[in-house]
């Protein structure tokens, strides 16, 4: 059992057909995830790696039970694929596709909320839990062998299987790690989702991966502060020569109107007391030396 | 996509707000023609999508249009933060009674359009929420609910003004109508700064900006076409990487970076300047790193005149390290070699595969990223 | 505002969805002209806004004109469930492969829009729930995300089509435009039943049945001028007191009922009811009990044919006994007196001045309903 | 204190420089309820009956800490009059206007119940609670002088106070009495308003008085036969002799598709055993039978 996924999690896959929607499913599949259920719409009746294809995820619900959904359809069609699996009345949605506009991904993740359902992503590896073997997005299974009580969350891809990479590698396991989107507007953020795993119990220490844009990471601090997130943390924080005004690869990695640096993210943990590792590679042994005091 | 401020202020006049007349112009001599037209003195705006434009010259009045002329002859090509201009804006010159500063954006935090509104204008947001941060009124709009009277109702009192008046109902269908740009545009961001209240008592934005959201240009294709004529703040080397597929940044350092995905992108660049060097630029090439990938990133970075030394910095669950090294392989042998220095770090499959490969180049293949960051911060000195 | 069925199919053509040719008529000649300009066997549909039209003989084929103009001549004029046949819709008559029932209502409990959609059609969805809810398909649209591919495809599915083909476009189309016309027209009901294939494979509404809000209809002048001028299922006296204010409903009993707030009203009528008499209307002249609107709402009833005995029953919390007494003596002045019987129950302040008041009108003041209820019913049978 | 309102109660009046607002806002605050601000825009800096008027909700929230409001603006206006409460942060929007459209109201009790605030009607009397002197709507005062622990909750006006008067004089006291509006769409349907007062400790009994239209009261029902209302309750539904298809005065209070006649309301409350009178005045009886038991 984690925060968000356990082993009654059930997914469907939407745009299962597609090539990233495929290529993943099996990935999941292989790392222990059940995948009850795929759709795309008019492919219906047709199989994916052994899993049934549906029209609508209403249908993949009510056959197979599925609660949770991970969506990879294309960006035109994935805000309508967030709302779809919130009225089919699933509880957890992913959503790996990028390029979704971001006034599309304000009504849709709003809609979510309105109705109690947790989006992670859009622009997003996912989710994966070692302990429950569930995983929910793209990330390497390779590097989430290793269940354990470090839970990850970040606004990073690539970065954070690497940041977890090294966790491993120095004897750390993972309970969970999440990486809630690199857009500007995501379902659950930086914040959020550091407050989500503060409350599991079988969470000893977060790692925190935030980056330039926004003020996820200032308000994460002050939860910090103000005790509602009482486990230790180490933070890393990418872009520190990351320019103004101009977008690092991620839509919401913009420092704009004269906030979201680097710098203003770094001195706001620190000053809360969360240390901020200057290199990604530092990260496990500030974790260590949190856990020992 | 930043619109320029005759654009922005084009949409500001398709939703019904008056607007200063005037036109934009490319050459010295249409910049007199439309001074002669409007007649009376005009301001030349340089249009570069860069915050502080007057302040370093880019806005100037002028009582004639032979003066206009004059300007406009030293204001075309000069370089404003980096931008050249190539577009000058003529407005009819306003005698302004106060200014004030109305902003629309998207607040991440609560997920609602968000107003920002002061009494006080013409200077940065920045510079209010620094030295008057009680000036600036905040008001959300829930996208579901979308902009109602009330919202109007409490943005044009805190700018001051009387309900029922004149200048009542000029401001509220501005605010009206940056809100259905905001919409309809697809908008990021939609200012007025400053929005003025001219000496005739008018409320005008006098300024205008309108930055559109990427993602959605698609639906917006006359933007899309736009943006094509006139790329902005956009480089050459930008525009090419996008049209592959890759996410790139401009930066003005001598060593190259390329990396996949965002946020290591970023921290690889990051930990060249931690070991002392600065990087060229920011290259993402996207989660994955197959072989083709790799190839394209490169040859952008080995065309590259400022780039002394190329870091290359993989994480791949199951990328493996062979396909990366015949990518740089490709690569090389397209461009005919390089004079460049090239340090890849990579972490994956095959990596001794991998390793040979790249050694019969020349090039070191590292697994730690903190020393193939600091080899490249060695060469680019050497 | 319950619409025609003409003006419904109208609503559904502007928003493109084919329907079979046809023209409304008032007249058999009119009729005979439109059945030879549409050529051909035509249906002629009595326009009545009452379901069941077509078992009351409200609907027939003819096949020529002639045999239009015959049928025509005994359909207008005749009494459908209580209304009379004014006009005729004359349509081009339609082989059908299968009928369907497609609606769009307000649900209550979620605060939604509710489609009921089911491949069994032209039989009451009443009917339909009872003998086969099985068949019947739910879809529940938020109001704040509107109708999305999703709703549409579970729908069309559901009726029985296959992806992307002809027919599947079709009816998505239809689909959407009764959700159009649900929201742009504030309807509570947007219905075909049936929702039809033709033997040529074209989906069409075969019928169609739209009721608009009341409250909404300042919105939609061209609808009010409809309603004007065509009043459909409401009485003269329902129009009347609608005008002054009142609700009002027409029954058919000899009592005639006055009281104030809709749930005291109904439960007056099912007083009357419990002790064995017959309600003739329902009058509900709204929360308070001034003396001008106790006058006009007496006044309906006075004028009534059917009404014997009239009650009025008001529940005032600060409503006066006398201002009550005062509205009934203004309103038997005001008509030159009446030979009906008219009792009265009040409970307010001042009630002895009231009851000497109606007493010169040789009228009864009761303070408990009950009593009076039953004084009315006493006196009706009288 | 009651489930709804309590000393705390602080009420902004929306429309408050109107004759049915101004006359309304006078018998509030003869009753005891704490009336602290008014609203109409464009009479910002005005009083009426002593109270001060502002042009925003935002305003009287601010400079007095109401956190509910009362809505008396004209039908036009009413739904953004609700959604501007809602955003001011206010918790409880008692909307009295009538003749809404169905479609506005839709859009704004749905937003409110997404940001968790309660609202009463439209076309409702509002509510009224004797033990707080606190009322929010248009009851008339010397009805609700005897506190007690009966709570009324109606789709009805006058039928409320009837019967409330009718308890009252037969020795009951009343803790609240909700009029929930007789529009097809409210914020608080009655099924739910008797869930809510249900769950009040001082609540000993509930009467429930329903009309034709919707399947509100046969909703309550089944929470009642599934236990979620587990107080003693007395029931009366008006409309017996009302005749499809017509609305009976109140938009909601109509037969339709079928459904929603008082016949089927009725045996949905004796199935699951909660009394119905025949006739209003029998209500107390039944009351005082079921407390008995």
């Amino acid at each position: 059992m984690t925060v968000l996924v356990g082993p009654n999690t059930k997914v469907v896959v939407q745009g299962i057909t597609g090539r990233e929607g495929s290529f993943h499913t099996q990935r999941m599949l292989e790392y222990g995830t059940k995948v009850v259920a795929g759709v795309t719409p008019g492919k219906g009746g047709t199989t994916v790696h052994g899993v049934p294809v549906y029209d609508t995820v209403e249908e993949a619900v009510r056959r197979h039970g599925a609660n949770a959904s991970v969506i990879f359809v294309p960006a035109r069609f994935a805000a309508n694929a967030v709302l779809e699996a919130v009225d089919a009345g699933v509880e957890l949605v992913v959503v790996i596709t990028e390029h979704i506009p971001v006034h599309e991904t304000l009504r849709a993740v709003n809609y979510a909320r309105s109705r109690g359902v947790t989006v992670i992503g859009p622009n997003c590896p996912g989710l994966v839990a070692p302990p429950v073997r569930t995983k929910l997005g793209i990330m390497p299974n390779n590097i989430y062998q290793t269940p354990g009580k470090i839970a990850v969350v970040s606004r990073s891809g690539t970065l954070t299987y690497e940041i977890s990479y090294q966790l491993v590698r120095t004897g750390f396991g993972i309970n969970i790690a999440i990486g809630v989107g690199g857009d500007p507007v995501v379902g659950l953020d930086l914040a959020e989702a550091a407050l989500r795993v503060a409350q599991d119990p079988d969470v000893e220490g977060i790692v925190v991966i935030g980056e330039v844009g926004g003020d996820a990471e200032e308000r994460l601090a002050k939860m910090y502060a103000e005790g509602a997130i009482n486990k230790p943390m180490a933070a890393y924080v990418a872009g520190r020569t990351a320019p103004p005004g101009k977008r690092m690869g991620h839509a919401g990695a913009i420092v704009m109107l004269g906030s979201g640096d680097a710098k203003s993210k770094i001195e706001a943990f620190r000053a809360v007391g969360i240390p901020v590792a200057d290199t990604p590679f530092e990260v496990p042994q500030l974790m260590a030396r949190q856990l020992k005091r | 996509m930043k619109l320029h401020e005759y654009e922005a202020k084009e949409l500001f006049s398709k939703y019904g707000v008056k607007i200063p007349p005037g036109r934009v112009a490319t050459t010295p001599e249409e910049v007199r023609k439309i001074a002669e037209e409007i007649g009376g003195p005009v301001v030349l705006k340089a249009q570069v999508v860069v915050a502080g434009r007057g302040k370093a010259g880019g806005i100037k009045v002028a009582k004639t249009p032979e003066e206009a002329y004059e300007l406009a002859t030293k204001m075309f090509g000069m370089n404003i933060k980096g931008l050249v201009v190539k577009k000058i804006y003529v407005t009819k010159y306003v005698e302004v009674d106060r200014e004030m500063y109305l902003s629309l954006i998207i607040d991440r935090a609560t997920r609602r359009y968000l107003f920002l509104a002061s009494p006080i204008g013409g200077v940065d947001i920045e510079e209010i929420a620094k030295t008057q941060p009680e000036k600036i009124k905040r008001v959300y709009v829930d996208p579901s609910v979308g902009l109602r009277d009330y919202h109007v109702r409490s943005i044009v009192l805190w700018l001051g003004f009387k309900p029922e008046t004149a200048q009542w109902r000029q401001t509220s269908s501005i605010v009206q109508a940056m809100y259905n740009i905001m919409v309809d545009y697809d908008a990021e961001l939609v200012e007025s700064n400053p929005l003025a209240v001219t000496k005739e008592g008018d409320v005008i934005p006098l300024d205008a900006r309108v930055i559109v959201d990427d993602n959605a240009l698609y639906k917006h294709p006359e933007l899309e076409k736009a943006l094509e004529e006139d790329p902005r703040d956009v480089t050459e080397f930008e525009m090419y990487a996008k049209k592959i597929g890759f996410h790139y940044v401009e930066l003005d350092g001598d060593i190259g970076i390329i990396g996949n995905g965002a946020g290591l992108t970023m921290s690889t660049m990051d930990l060249v300047y931690h070991f002392g060097g600065r990087p060229a630029n920011f290259l993402d090439i996207g989660g994955g790193a197959s072989r083709d990938v790799v190839k394209e990133a490169l040859k952008v970075l080995l065309r590259h005149p400022r780039v002394k030394v190329i870091f290359i910095n993989i994480f791949g669950g199951i990328t493996r390290a062979d396909e990366v090294a015949a990518g740089v392989e490709a690569a090389l042998a397209e461009e005919g070699g390089t004079n460049k220095k090239i340090v890849v770090r990579m972490k994956g499959t095959n990596e001794e595969l991998g390793r040979q490969m790249l050694a019969k180049l020349g090039i070191p293949l590292y697994e730690s990223a903190e020393e193939a960051a600091q080899k490249a911060v060695e060469l680019a000195r050497a």
